[in-house]
């Protein structure tokens, strides 16, 4: 097996008194979903935020494609390749859809001090934005006010900004959340699609949707990851079936630390 | 909702056409138009208030005409800002065609307006402002000045230091260009020692508070303290010097802070100690002329307030202009036999006669005068002595007029 | 006599420390909570100073005349709230600013009309008007210790409405978190107005108190508000402790910078450069500060936890 | 189809401002030029200003600091008897600029009111300072003689030459901007107005595009204030004082922040109504105070928005 593409290593924070990951160590690998389950308070946010550069980790690394990136800034990051999707809608309101993930795709090409040529006019930008787009379904939302768009469409843009960016690895928020069945069922899809070309770290509530789509599942509980492996692995494991899974069902969420 | 936007398109529009409208052109010269620009908004509207108050005065007393011209004044206020005083300085030289121009309390206006005013080949008039500068490099044949120049008075108030026997000084004033040319003027002619000095912070927000200030001088083991503080400083001040305890102590010695405009609200709130402090000024309601009568007397009918000095130099203004005007029979377009008269101040001035230096600003007297009771209770300030006779400022050598 | 001097400038600090507090509170709580910029704070400081002016001579009693105007003062805040600002907070910081610029001179111009552009003092009752001697020789004038004693007691006051009674209770959890308040059942539109007058109340105090010393002046109040956002930047925007202690900071260091800079600029230039170099720098001192204590912290020494 | 009101209103105002010069010319109303001057030099300045205030999202209440760093550059090179365009324009352009690289790169680490105060602080140092320097005036500032020289090219002491100086520069502005904002640089600066966390999380360093727009700003409004140097001769502290940032916030606001021709328009009806409002009456902050909070209150957007609003419901 090749080298992960990101891998944590001891990967501790806290605020003030309180923990909010604890050694947490993460392998994802190359063109694998990866999901992060656990009640909520168990750190699966803040742990996304480390990752993204926008919480500084107490201690521990990030290893990204070869690279440590545990001190490098969010936009940094962002340069090489990791993307990040919000668990709270996180889009530009008061720009189009398709500025939206022209952004995306213009962060990706080379440095943006360019004064003169219009932006919506550059093939280079408005050809990869729509493209985007187009995969996730909104094209012909494209030049539609984002703010006026639905819950559901405003999740699928999140996506298509991701796509947008030409990275490889996306960290998605829980993707799904608020999300109607069929909107569901149909973001299901799309991520499968997306496993040949990208790396997916996903949070996730809905077990059906993290057992559909999951290579590898690692748990998190009180800041700490307790189990990681297969899916079948941690449908099967004791710790996590104590922990979790065994005393709500799927897609519930215990306690509120 | 949809009225009061189109409420605010009507006025945004008739705004708009007002600019054109109320531009109306210029009419013949059947009258001598003058524009005074001057400061009718914020506190220092009290100054403004007295120049064009006294202003007015001079025409009612001229009777509204001179050399058979109806008189036409024009006020503007410049809001206390330079570039304000630009722009209403353009409107009147240039939309209103005035013959003259005058008024200007503050020097930075005075400095910005001077330029649109000469260049359009006016006649220009401080009524108040004395900046180095225009008594200087910059005097110009069209300028004149009927108040003084700012180092004057205090160079006046070192000397009476000097022939009191004072033997150290404390010195605060503010932090402009006029309150250091004061702070200059006084240190030129005083002989003995500067205990210490203190500039403050002026302009926008002025500081207002003087207890550091104050403390500092009472340490200082000072004989005496001068201060430059005009307007609303002045009050505020003076009240501090009493609060303090320091007027048992330590005598005050001022220039433009003791005067017609502060003396009524130092009475209000009954703060005797303020009498016997000393001033120095080229004038004092109590002067002895004829004209300076006739100019008291009447103010103080009129308004019910004596009339501060800023009074006296509006009111004379108008006799000067009246001069020129007169000089030449009313023909307005004789600029140079204007000019000509003017430089005679051939005019009966409420200081006395006086005579003008090579850059147009007045050679007079100044003197010591002191807050005192009148025969009927009222505050004002008498003259004590004559510090000065036809004293002529500093600057005048490097005009090259 | 040395230290008597050192001790003096203090007291002189002290004070327009209080005073700053006085102004910033309610302007730093009106900010925290309503997340509204209010330039126009200073009028409501020149108003309370214009209503003290009217009621001290209609009343010949200058306490009973603070009282009765710190009502009015509040009563004012109330009309303001009602009639502009509550129609702003959930506008951006630009609209409120613009209104209440425009507020600003619609108070000024008010005040022009009604009371004359004249500064209008205030005459203290003789047993105000004195000086009270401490120990060591230092002097002080009555008035001012007693604005020291009115502005720690507004404050000591003001502390404890915050921090141990239900409303303080409810005003700290707006500054943190406005939709928690709402959430906790208070009507958040009254406890806006109030908060709003409550501020207004104590921006008048501030102006009685000074008005005595100055004069009370049409733009009084503009002249200080930028000072008193100073103090609510440095302290923390919402944080009524960060207040009081940028406030005192704020008076401790414009006093200091006016009494002792000169002498501290002497030693290190020549005597002629120091006389000009220090009075700017001295007024300027307030800015460096807030500039400096931004660099390091962003939002200020004591930011509320959550916004 | 919605008809074309704002078009309309731009290519009017600019025309009106193009034949203005012969306009007055004809009806013998010189005046009208130099209030026309005035609000073309400190209509430049507020686009300048919304380039950063409105796209940007950066509230600057210190913007008159670069108004008074211009003049300043006309101004101090005369007093030394400097009296090149060809060395004050650049110098006007390139000090701006650099007090804007120094101060934006300290007050970018804030946000919201902070930034606000921040800017504030600096406007008000920079005030400060030139009150103290006694040798260019203090605070009664200082007059010059003549305008900026462009020997043989442009006589700047003419009227009408400078008039057009002047257009040419706010036109210029407007241009300039108008490419800035649709641009990628524009992109990224509006993006980080909109959603600063988003566009890091991309992979912008926002601070950094922000920096780079706080200094063209800076730059823009320098040469405006060149341009007022020259139109008054004479300069002063006063110029950079915070009620004067605070009129061209006004100007951007009312006009419609965020709306290319808006600083224009609220230029052009600020100071008529100033100008008529002071010659009417001496109470006129309080008409024109009720007229900005009923502005704010009733009309969204500016004036910009209201003909927007126009042109939807025809």
């Amino acid at each position: 097996m090749n080298a992960p593409l990101l891998e944590t290593r001891g990967l501790s924070k806290a605020f003030g008194g309180i923990t909010a990951t604890e050694g947490v160590d993460l392998d994802v690998g190359e063109g694998k979903i990866h999901a992060v389950i656990g009640p909520n308070g168990a750190g699966k946010t803040t742990l996304i935020a480390q990752l993204a550069g926008m919480l500084a980790p107490d201690s521990g690394r990030i290893i990204f494609a070869g690279r440590d990136i545990t001190r490098l800034p969010t936009h940094a990051r962002a340069r090489l390749g990791i993307a990040r999707s919000f668990q709270i809608t996180s889009i530009f309101h008061a720009m189009s859809v398709l500025d939206n993930t022209l952004l995306a795709v213009q962060a990706h090409d080379g440095h943006s001090y360019r004064f003169w040529r219009r932006a919506r006019r550059d093939k280079r930008l408005t050809g990869p934005a729509m493209a985007a787009l187009e995969q996730v379904g909104l094209g012909h939302k494209a030049a539609s006010n984002a703010s006026g768009l639905s819950h559901g469409e405003h999740r699928q843009l999140e996506i298509a900004m991701a796509l947008a960016g030409a990275s490889k690895l996306l960290l998605l928020d829980e993707p799904m959340a608020g999300m109607g069945a069929e909107e569901s069922a149909r973001m299901v899809v799309l991520l499968r699609g997306l496993k040949e070309t990208k790396s997916i770290l996903l949070i996730e509530h809905d077990m059906d949707v993290v057992f559909a789509l999951a290579d590898r599942i690692t748990v998190m509980v009180d800041g700490k990851a307790i189990a990681s492996g297969k899916p079948e692995q941690i449908r099967a494991d004791e710790n996590v079936r104590r922990a979790y899974l065994g005393m709500e069902g799927p897609g519930e969420t215990i306690g509120d630390a | 909702m949809r009225i009061h936007k189109m409420g605010l398109i009507s006025v945004a529009t008739a705004a708009i056409m007002g600019a054109a409208v109320l531009a109306a052109p210029a009419l013949a010269a059947d009258k001598v138009k003058i524009g005074f620009v001057t400061t009718l908004t914020t506190p220092a509207a009290v100054i403004g208030n007295d120049m064009k108050d006294a202003f007015d005065l001079a025409n009612e007393h001229i009777g509204g005409t001179m050399a058979g011209l109806e008189i036409e004044i024009i006020y503007e206020d410049d809001g206390f800002k330079p570039e304000i005083g630009k722009q209403k300085t353009d409107k009147l030289v240039k939309q209103d065609d005035v013959d003259f121009i005058t008024g200007y309390i503050w020097s930075h206006v005075l400095l910005a307006s001077r330029k649109s005013a000469l260049d359009a080949g006016k006649f220009m008039i401080s009524a108040n402002a004395g900046p180095s500068q225009l008594a200087g490099k910059l005097c110009h044949k069209n300028f004149f000045s009927t108040s003084w120049q700012n180092d004057q008075t205090p160079m006046a108030l070192g000397e009476v230091l000097n022939q009191r026997g004072v033997k150290s000084l404390y010195i605060m004033s503010p932090n402009y260009a006029a309150g250091k040319n004061m702070a200059a003027g006084v240190e030129r002619t005083f002989k003995g020692e500067i205990k210490g000095k203190d500039m403050t912070k002026w302009g926008k927000d002025a500081q207002l508070d003087f207890s550091a200030e104050l403390a500092k001088a009472k340490a200082s083991g000072t004989e005496a303290i001068f201060v430059f503080y005009p307007g609303k400083a002045g009050g505020a001040f003076i009240k501090q010097y009493m609060q303090a305890g320091l007027n048992e102590s330590i005598p005050l010695y001022t220039v433009y802070t003791v005067d017609a405009l502060s003396l009524p609200k130092f009475q209000k709130a009954e703060m005797k100690g303020v009498l016997g402090s000393l001033a120095t000024q080229f004038w004092s309601p109590d002067l002895d002329t004829p004209q300076n009568e006739k100019f008291v007397s009447a103010f103080l009918a009129k308004y019910g307030r004596y009339p501060s000095f800023y009074a006296a130099q509006s009111y004379d203004t108008l006799f000067f202009i009246k001069s020129a005007v007169e000089a030449v029979g009313g023909d307005l377009t004789n600029m140079d036999g204007m000019r000509a008269a003017m430089e005679k101040a051939d005019y009966p001035s409420v200081r006395g006669p006086y005579s003008y230096g090579n850059n147009h600003f007045p050679i007079q007297n100044f003197y010591l005068r002191e807050a005192a009771t009148d025969s009927e209770g009222r505050w004002t300030t008498k003259i004590v002595s004559t510090v000065y006779s036809n004293h002529q400022d500093v600057y005048a050598k490097e005009c090259k007029l | 006599m040395e230290w008597v001097l050192f001790v003096s400038q203090l007291l002189n600090g002290l004070q327009l420390g209080v005073l700053l507090f006085l102004l910033a509170a309610g302007l730093t709580l009106v900010f925290g909570i309503m997340d509204f910029v209010n330039l126009a704070h200073g009028s409501l400081y020149m108003m309370g100073a214009y209503f003290c002016v009217t009621l001290t001579s209609a009343l010949g009693s200058f306490p009973l005349a603070v009282l009765l105007a710190v009502i009015l003062t509040f009563i004012l805040g109330i009309a303001v709230e009602l009639i502009v600002s509550r129609h702003l907070y959930q506008r951006d910081h630009l609209d409120q600013v613009l209104a209440t610029f425009g507020l600003i001179l619609f108070f000024n111009g008010a005040v022009h009309l009604i009371w004359g552009p004249e500064g209008n003092p205030i005459a203290l009752p003789d047993y105000l008007n004195g000086r009270i001697s401490l120990p060591a020789g230092i002097e002080i004038p009555t008035f001012r210790l007693v604005i020291i004693a009115i502005g720690l007691a507004v404050a000591v006051g003001l502390i404890w409405l915050v921090t141990k009674t239900r409303m303080g209770m409810l005003i700290r959890a707006g500054a943190s978190n406005r939709r928690m308040a709402g959430a906790l059942g208070v009507d958040i539109r009254k406890l806006f107005t109030l908060v709003f007058a409550l501020g207004a109340a104590m921006a008048g105090l501030a102006g009685m108190m000074i008005a005595p010393i100055t004069e009370a002046n049409i733009g009084m109040g503009d002249d200080i508000l930028i000072v008193a956002f100073v103090v609510i930047i440095i302290g923390g925007i919402g944080s009524i402790r960060g207040a009081f202690i940028a406030a005192l900071l704020v008076g401790m260091i414009d006093v200091m910078g006016r009494s002792y800079l000169d002498d501290f600029m002497k030693l290190i230039m020549d005597n002629q450069s120091a006389e000009t170099a220090s009075p700017a720098l001295s007024a300027m001192a307030i800015y460096i500060l807030m500039a400096g204590i931004l660099y390091f912290r962003p939002r200020g020494l004591f930011p509320p936890r959550h916004r | 189809m919605h008809p074309p009101v704002r078009l309309g209103v731009r290519i009017a105002v600019l025309l009106a401002l193009a034949v203005l010069p012969a306009l007055t010319g004809a009806l013998d109303q010189p005046f009208l030029l130099d209030l026309a001057l005035r609000i073309m030099i400190l209509a430049t300045a507020a686009v300048s200003l919304n380039l950063i205030l409105g796209y940007g999202g950066m509230i600057s209440f210190g913007h008159a600091a670069y108004i008074g760093i211009g003049a300043y550059a006309v101004g101090i090179p005369a007093y030394y008897g400097e009296y090149s365009g060809y060395v004050q324009l650049p110098l006007a352009i390139g000090a701006g600029a650099l007090f804007a690289l120094v101060t934006g790169y300290i007050c970018l680490r804030t946000k919201g009111v902070y930034f606000i105060m921040i800017t504030l602080a600096f406007a008000q140092m920079a005030y400060f300072a030139f009150v103290s320097i006694e040798e260019y005036g203090g605070d009664d500032g200082l007059v010059i003689e003549q305008r900026s020289e462009f020997t043989g090219i442009i006589d700047m002491e003419s009227t009408h030459q400078f008039y057009y100086v002047v257009l040419v520069f706010l036109v210029g502005a407007l241009y300039l901007v108008s490419r800035i904002v649709n641009a990628r640089f524009g992109m990224a600066v509006q993006g980080a107005k909109d959603n600063d966390q988003r566009m890091q999380s991309l992979g912008f360093d926002t601070f950094r595009y922000r920096l780079a727009c706080y200094v063209i700003a800076g730059a823009m409004a320098a040469a405006a204030g060149w341009l007022m140097g020259n139109y008054n001769y004479f300069f002063s502290p006063e110029m950079m004082g915070w009620t004067h940032s605070g009129e061209l916030i006004f100007m951007v606001v009312l006009g419609g922040a965020g709306s290319l021709f808006g600083p224009l328009y609220g230029a052009i009806v600020l100071i008529i109504l100033e100008e008529q409002l002071s010659s009417a009456t001496v109470y006129w902050p309080l008409i024109l105070g009720a007229i900005l909070i009923a502005v704010v209150l009733f009309a969204r957007g500016g004036l910009e928005g209201m003909l927007a609003k126009l042109e939807r419901r025809k």
